[in-house]
Order: C-alpha cells, then structure tokens, then sequence
C-alpha cells in the first residue's frame, strides 16, 4: 500500500508553509525532484563523518568514503539492472549525453552519416547531437509526431537504413508525458546496427527500467528528478562501446599510467570520472534509489496513474483549458495552457496559493512550437503528490479565470 | 492583496488589446529581445523623423501579461521623444522597476505606474523590463553607428 | 588572530574519534578540505527549504534557489576580483581545465601549434592537453625542473615562441608546495600572443588570488578543497575569449533559441552551463567563500607559513626522512619519504594513530618519477591545522621507524 | 595491536629481501600488474617446463612492504605447481585474503598465513593481492592461448 501521508512526511519541505501560511503544493517533479530526510541526512553524515577523497586514500576515512562511493554504484546498477562497470556517474543527465554524443560520436560518425531523433526531445537530447553533426558532418533526422503528441514510429523503416549510425530518443516527454515505445524503436536501431541511447530521466524516476530486457546500448538519467541530490547522473553504457571509446574527459581518477607525453587509461567506468567526483551526492543517489525500492517501483508507477488521471478528469472541468498529450499510457506530466493567459501568469498566480507549476517551453522549444503555442504550464507529480494537490491546483486556475475574466471578455 | 496590485485593470486591457502592434518595413530601428527562461520574444521596430525623434514605433511578439502591457505602454510612452530623450526615459523607468527610484504618476509615467505591482514579484521583473532594455539596446546601436540611417539588429537575453 | 581552537569547533568532522578514541588528525587537505558547519547547513538548508530548478519556475521556490545560486556566482567572483558573468561553475578543476582545452583548443590550436606545461602538473592539467593534442596535431613542451623542485624559468626565452599557442600552468604544487613565479610566466607568454590558464587548485584556498592584477586569460579550482561541498569547482575566463568560443556541452540552460537543425546560445557564463547544475553545492561554495574571507586570506596564508616552517623544522628531525621541494616561498604541503618505508605503509601505521596523509603519486606520476621515488607520502595543512597535528606527526613517525626498525637493519 | 599482526617479521623479512627477484628473458608468460590508486606496478616472468609446470618465476617492481612480501612468498610457493594446481592455489588464496576461507598454516600457506593480518586493514588488500591477479591473469591468458609458448604481457589495475 501506498501511503502518501508517510511518504509526505519524510519529505522536510513538504512541511514547509509558503506565501504567509500556505502549504507547500509542489508540482514541479519533472524539474526536479524534493529530497527525503534519508538522502539530506546521508549527504550531512558523509560531511560530519568521513568526507575524504577517493580512491586515493590508503587511511580510513578515505577508504570509508571510497566504499560509499562505489556501493552506490552498486546500488544504482542493480536499480536498473546493469553490471556495476556500466554505471558512469556524470553531474547529470545531459553531461551524459554530452559524453556519448563526443566520445562515441567523434570516434564513429562520418559525413553523412545518419543520426535520428524525435522533435519532442529535451534541449539536453538535441543540442548535443547538433554540436556533434556539425563537428563531423553527420546528418539529424527526426521520427515525425503524430496527434496528440505521439512518435509515428510507422515512419520508422523509412527513417531507419545503414546510413543510420545513432537513434537517440526520450523515454518519457517532459512536456507531454507521453511513453515511447522504446523496444520497437530499439529492435528497428538494432536490426540496421545503429546504437541507440535512451533518454530515461523522466523514466527512470517513476517507473522499473530494465536495462537488460531493453538492450538499449546507452541510457541516461538526473539523480535530482529521483530524490537525489543535485550534481550527479548516470550513464549506463554496454561494455563493448564503453570499453571501445576514448575518454571523454582527462584528468586525475581516469589513468593508469602517465608519461609526459602519453597516459593509458583505467577501465571503465572510471576511465569517465576525471578529477574528484561528487562524493556526497553519490552516496545521496545510492540512499535516494534506497528510498524509491523501499517505496516500490510498481507502487509507485501505480500511485502515478491514478493521481494522472484523476488529474486529467479533475482539470478537464475547468473552463477553457486545453491539455495536450495523449490520455493513455502516459507520465504524471500535465502541460496546458487557460484560455488567453500565458503560462507564466498562471504561475504566478497559481504561486500565491503556494503551488509551484512550470511555466514556459520545459527545455522542449521544438515541441513547443509543434503544439503551435507561446509558452505552456506544466505541473507533473511524484511520489508525495496526492489528490489534495490536484484539487488544489484546480481551485487555483479558477482563479486565474477570474484574473482575466475570460467570459466577460467573451 | 498582491494579485490585484500586479493584475490592474489598465494592464489587463493592454495585454488584451496591444498598443502599436506590428511591422515597419522601413524602420530604422529594429531591435530583438528573449527571455530564455521563459521564451518570451519581442520584436521592434523604430522609425525616426527628419529631426531624429521618434516617429513611429511598432512590436511583435507573444508573452504574458506584464510583458504585453509593458511594451504596449512603453511604445505609446516613446513616441515622440528623441533618441536621447528615450534613452533617459527608459533609465528612470528601469530605475523605478529595480525599487530604486519611487514610481512617478505623473506625465509619461502615469499609466506605465500601474506596473509597479511587479516589485512585488522579483521573479516577473524581467517581463516587465524586456522590452524597455529591447528598445534602449536598439537605440544606443543606433547611436553607436553614428547615425546612419540602418538597421540594426541586436537580441538581447533575460536582462535584469 | 587566528583563533585555531574557534576553527576547529566549526567543523563538525574534527570533533570526531577515529582508531578507538583517537583525535582525527587530518593532514589530507590538499585532496580535500574537510567543511565547516555553515557550509554544511547551507545545503541542509536548501533541500528542507527552498529546492528548486533554477533558471526555469515562475515560483517563488525556483526564484529563490535561482536567486541563492547566482548569489554564489558573485561572491565566488569578488573572492578572486573577477566580473560575475567570467565565473562558470563546473564540477571540479579538472572539468574546468577540460573545458578549455576542448573548447579554446579545438578551435584554436593547429597542427604544430605548442602547448606549454610543466613537469609538476597535477594529472588534471596533463592528460587534457594529451587528448586535445592528439586530436589537432599540437605538440607539447615542458618548462625542466631544477632542484630542489622548482620550474628553471631561465629557460623560458628558448621555450616560448610564436609557436606557443597555449600555456598551462600549476601556481602552488600539490606535491612540492612549490609556489611557481606565473606573474613571470604570463607576461613571458603574452608577450607572444600565447593564452595561459592557471591551475589555481592549491592557491585559491590557501591565499589571496586576483585574476585581474594576474592578468590570465583563465583560472581553474576546485570547491572541495576550500571548504565547499564536492561536485562545484570554478572557471575564471576573459569575456573576449569566452565569447568567441563554442560551447562545450549542449542542453538545457546554456541556449537561446532552439530549432530542430540549429541553435542559439545563451551569453556567458550560461553558455558553458549545460544541464540542471549543481544549485547545493553552488551555494555552498558561496558559504565557504564567506567562512573563508571571514576568517581571511591573509591570516589563512600567514597561519599556514608558520605550520609549514614549523613542520619542516620539527620533521627534519625524524631519522632518515626525505622532503620534497622548496624551503621557501612554498604551499602548505610536505611530501616525505622515510628510510626504506614505502609511503602506503607509512600511511597505515600513522592511519592507526588517527593521522590521515596522503600516499601515493598524488596524481603527479611524472613528478614523482622525477623524484626518482617509487611514491611518497604527503602530509597538508588547512585553517583547522595546528601545531599539535604536526607534533602527532613527529611521534608517529617514530612508530614507522619502529616497525621498520632501520636501526637494527643497518 | 593489530599493527603486529599486519607487519610480522616474516613479511618484513621478504620486504627487505625479496625472493625471485629479476627477469627472465625466454618467459613463457610475462604478465603485468598495475595498482592506480597507488602506484604499486608489478612485473611477474614465468618459465615453464615440459610437463607445462611452472619452472622458474621471477619479478620485478617497486611496492610496499604488504604487496613485496606477498609477491615473494607466492613464487616461492608456486614454484614446481602444474597450471592448473597454480590456479587453484591462487583462487583459495585470494579466498582466505577476502575472509571467505580461514587462513591455513599448513603446506603451501605455512608462511602465507602471516598476511592475515592483512584483513584487519580492508584498504590494503588490494596490496596482498596485486601479484596473485597478475599472475592468474597471465596463467588464464597462457591457457587460453593453447599453450602456445608465447609471451603474453597482461595488465590489471587495482583489483579487489
Ligand atoms: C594542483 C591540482 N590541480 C588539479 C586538481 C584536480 O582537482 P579536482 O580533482 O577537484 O578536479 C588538484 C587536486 O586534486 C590539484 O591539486
Ligand atoms: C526528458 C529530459 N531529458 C533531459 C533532461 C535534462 O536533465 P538535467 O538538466 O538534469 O541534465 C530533463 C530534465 O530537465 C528531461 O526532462
């Protein structure tokens, strides 16, 4: 069983009254996440009792924050299902993005060379792979969206040939909330030997990702969407093409031997974690994946569906709203947009009765624009959220109607 | 209550009906500015007369409601003024929006002090100035070539 | 006056027993400070009040954490006399030295360009110029070291030329404590059109460092070893450089306009931040910035000549110990041999008294190759460091020789 | 005091006079061991006989007291062994070093044993170990190549 009033009192700012006197409404998950006690309390304790480099030293307390530091790899391995060497920690999802796109792309692409995307990705999906093309003249392509704001993957065998070296798409939209089906798109990749990173940040998060049953040859996530600290990520890379590609960054950590003039490399993954890591925040991903098992990831994709489209029903009443995305088989993101008022002054109005949405292009300006409107609001759910919060937000946008008074306008 | 401060009538009616919305193919002023954190987008458009005031002055662009109301009062605020004029004008109003100078209600600002419910919201602050650095950016471009009658672009980024 | 007693109530870390009792004796600084209680109730602070993504929410939250994170930009920038908008927060020094030599480099060097280094740089300012030499066909050289570990900066005439694109260097070893003349070096280079960037990672957190009287064209540090969290380091660039420079990872926050093929970028320092950032330890960069110029620079650097002198003198004392580097004008660090003892076993047994140094390379392989050592043990000193730390040195030192009992063997 | 029982004569012994130590030219396995986060670099030659038993061994390298002494008892303990027999004394060494097996005084590990003291000081396993990895790495390498007589020069770094 879920129980939300548990939950919300683990979470310290959910405590939190805002604007004289208001509870905190928080509906802003996919920007990033709030922290529970047990991932604040491990960063403080690792700062109060054994802060120390890593992999450096021979006393204990180094050898106290080296243990923490890779069981917390561990941990996020077995979270997803990956091998502990296939977990790169990164400062978050789009270095490692940034890490795939350079490395593996400046060792692979070609001119002319083939690299397919989709138009609702993530700034962090997109510039990446622009920056690489134009570095070696390789060529983005884009699996066209179908409404409500789906992949027509029946495109797919078009866009997809052996001039396709790289698929790089988002599990779940940030903006509409929609759920790729990522394993037709992965087998397709596959079947013409293109790799295929999988941008999971809003998955990962909220629901099993199994890097196994995937196959997918990259997959990418923030630990801040996921009661994380800020400051570190995840790369999950197969060890062929990890093990294959030059490192991304040099530096202290990532070297075995070093000469002047040449240095060789450790292996992975430490090959990619040049300089001193994120010690704290690591070990604060390692409590934060503790904290979401200890919840369950079924429970809490569940909870998510519910709280979804008991929102979805709850806001469909409120005059002159428009929501986009598709209705079924979709993440706790609700974008919309009320009548005349832009995105931003709902926000602010709907912030003086403490609740946090949103407001803007989400990192998504192509999408944005797809839906042919200036600016969207967004709220999006996690855990702690409950039909209070959804109830909440809906009296507020009455509010907004008020503010602009859209049937006198009428 | 802070709301209605921010949300005043004479805003809303701006935002719902803009002053001096459009192009001027000849202008010879035209000027970008954006808000990345929000996407707001402004485009402007001056023509200046023979002595060098502002003749006409027109905008383009999708934002909220502060921003809208903003530059709609600002354009209608402007006209008439010459380069130097405006350059001051736009000085004392941002001054105003930083809380370092008291809003003025009288002569050219008494409409445009219907925005000081903003102070009351730091984070809309740069909605209500994008348009007034839009148009100082522009105008000291001008200035800065001497004068000659072209067009100069220039964006401007999430200022203040 | 430096009231070392108040100093070590402030860190939480330091009241802590190690070994059975025994008073932590940290001697590791230069691989990481240890963190005051400010700095550590800063991030503490900002998860159970005011976490939010910056840059992006309308909400009071995000106004706020935007606003406490771009505050830490200015403090950061008054700390080393730089303009806010030349401050670009990365992971640690070696992202920042990477970010350079990727970005600056790839556009800039040709093939038989030269790049100036010298022999004591820590990995971190070694491997990157590797890779980016590799790849654009520049060539590296190196200022020789004389004895007793100091750069023969005699030779700077016959090494700099219209060749040198590109100087690097270390200003206070994290090995030797050799504080290197670069005021000399950077006019040698400017005077040929070369750009220097300044390891300032061992100087920015022990004494007073103004990039403007310096005159570089870019400086690096690292947050965890002054006092700030891990995970934030620094990169001072000027405006003129960074302007022209292309971005070094793409994403969210760091753009302008987004289109499907192209884009645009947001102005510095945005421009290089890629990516939700690292908003706690941004903010307590900007609280130990505030610890350390409370306590001051100039006391800070004071305090730790005297710890050194005194160390180096007491130390002499210890049968068969070897010290590295300089006598004068030097950093807080002592790097020692003793006898026959290897540096590990030396670190064991002072570990056993609760003293924690350094063994090892210290991520400077050819410096320590230059020793002619197979490692060396590295004792350093920050504001929390006293003269009883040293004298706890000394004693357990004894001990080594015990074990090894060199006496007998010769 | 657990320092005693890490720094026993006997391995201070092996420190200062290691046995085995140099190279040989015609190994039929050449095997390397790397330890970063120290430095600890390891070098191990291995000549076999024509019943494939191991001959002769030597190495060379600089490393702590720990790593030296364990790498000179483990030639002189490997000595004579078949592959295979190396293999498995190898693996039920590395056992006892993880504290999954006890620590046997008898045969082979008589001396051994006097690295137990090793497990008290978890960081500096990887010092015991070093060699053993090398070593194994080169016999698996070796066999795996079919026994062909050829050299196979392998690295590790810093293994468990
Ligand atoms: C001189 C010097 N440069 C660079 C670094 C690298 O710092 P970081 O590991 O924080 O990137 C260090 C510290 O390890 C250092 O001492
Ligand atoms: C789908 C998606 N991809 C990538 C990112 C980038 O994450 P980060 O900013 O943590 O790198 C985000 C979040 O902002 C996201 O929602």
């Amino acid at each position: 069983m879920f129980n939300t009033e548990k939950i919300i009192s683990d979470f310290p700012i959910l405590q939190r009254k805002v604007n004289g006197g208001k509870r905190l409404v928080y509906l802003d998950s996919a920007a990033t996440s709030q922290k529970p006690l047990s991932v604040i309390k491990a960063m403080d304790d690792y700062y109060r009792l054994y802060n120390a480099n890593v992999h450096r030293g021979v006393y204990s307390l180094g050898y106290e924050a080296t243990e923490a530091y890779e069981l917390s790899r561990k941990k996020v391995a077995k979270f997803i299902n990956a091998q502990t060497e296939n977990i790169i920690f990164t400062r978050n999802a789009s270095e490692a993005i940034n890490l795939v796109a350079s490395s593996w792309g400046r060792a692979n692409f070609r001119s002319g060379d083939e690299i397919l995307l989709t138009p609702m990705e993530h700034h962090s999906n997109l510039i990446p792979w622009q920056l690489i093309a134009q570095q070696t003249g390789a060529k983005l392509k884009f699996i066209p969206l179908i409404e409500p704001g789906i992949l027509d993957i029946e495109q797919l065998p078009q866009l997809i040939s052996e001039k396709t070296k790289f698929v790089s798409v988002v599990h779940s939209s940030n903006t509409l909330g929609t759920i790729n089906p990522i394993e037709k798109i992965i087998s397709h990749a596959h079947a013409y030997g293109a790799k295929i990173l999988i941008d999971a940040s809003q998955s990962v998060p909220h629901f099993s990702v199994d890097v196994q049953k995937l196959d997918c040859d990259f997959l990418v996530f923030s630990g801040h969407k996921m009661c994380a600290p800020t400051g570190i990520g995840c790369l999950f890379g197969k060890t062929e093409l990890l093990d294959a590609m030059p490192p991304y960054m040099g530096g202290g950590e990532m070297i075995s031997e070093v000469q002047l003039e040449f240095s060789s490399y450790r292996e992975i993954p430490w090959k990619f974690e040049a300089g001193t890591p994120n010690i704290s925040a690591a070990i604060g991903l390692g409590v934060a994946v503790d904290y979401l098992s200890s919840l369950g990831m079924y429970n809490i994709r569940q909870h998510e569906i519910e709280l979804t489209n008991y929102a979805l029903s709850v806001l469909q009443e409120v005059d002159e709203i428009e929501m986009y995305g598709p209705t079924e088989n979709r993440g706790g993101v609700i974008s919309f947009n009320i009548g005349d008022a832009h995105a931003h002054d709902v926000s602010t109005i709907l912030d003086e009765d403490g609740i946090c949405v949103r407001a803007g292009h989400n990192c998504t300006q192509p999408l944005v624009r797809w839906l042919g409107v200036p600016a969207v609001a967004r709220a999006s759910f996690y855990v702690y959220n409950t039909k209070e919060d959804v109830d909440a937000l809906a009296a507020s946008l009455k509010k907004v109607q008020e503010v602009f008074s859209f049937a006198a306008a009428k | 209550m802070k709301l209605n401060e921010l949300y005043q009538t004479i805003i809303l009616e701006h935002y719902k009906e803009p002053h001096n919305v459009g192009e001027l193919l000849n202008a010879d002023i035209e000027s970008r500015g954006y808000n990345e954190s929000c996407g707001d987008d402004v485009r402007l458009f001056v023509k200046l007369d023979d002595e060098k005031k502002i003749d006409e002055i027109r905008f383009k662009g999708k934002g909220c409601a502060i921003s809208q109301s903003s530059t709609s009062m600002m354009t209608d605020a402007i006209k008439g003024k010459t380069i130097d004029e405006a350059l001051l004008f736009v000085d004392s109003f941002k001054s105003m929006l930083k809380g370092e100078k008291q809003f003025s209600d009288e002569g050219d600002y008494e409409e445009l002090s219907s925005l000081k419910g903003v102070l009351e919201f730091p984070v809309r602050v740069k909605c209500a100035t994008l348009s007034w650095n839009t148009v100082r950016n522009g105008l000291l471009q001008f200035k800065s070539k001497e004068n000659e009658t072209t067009k100069v672009a220039t964006t401007i980024h999430d200022e203040e």
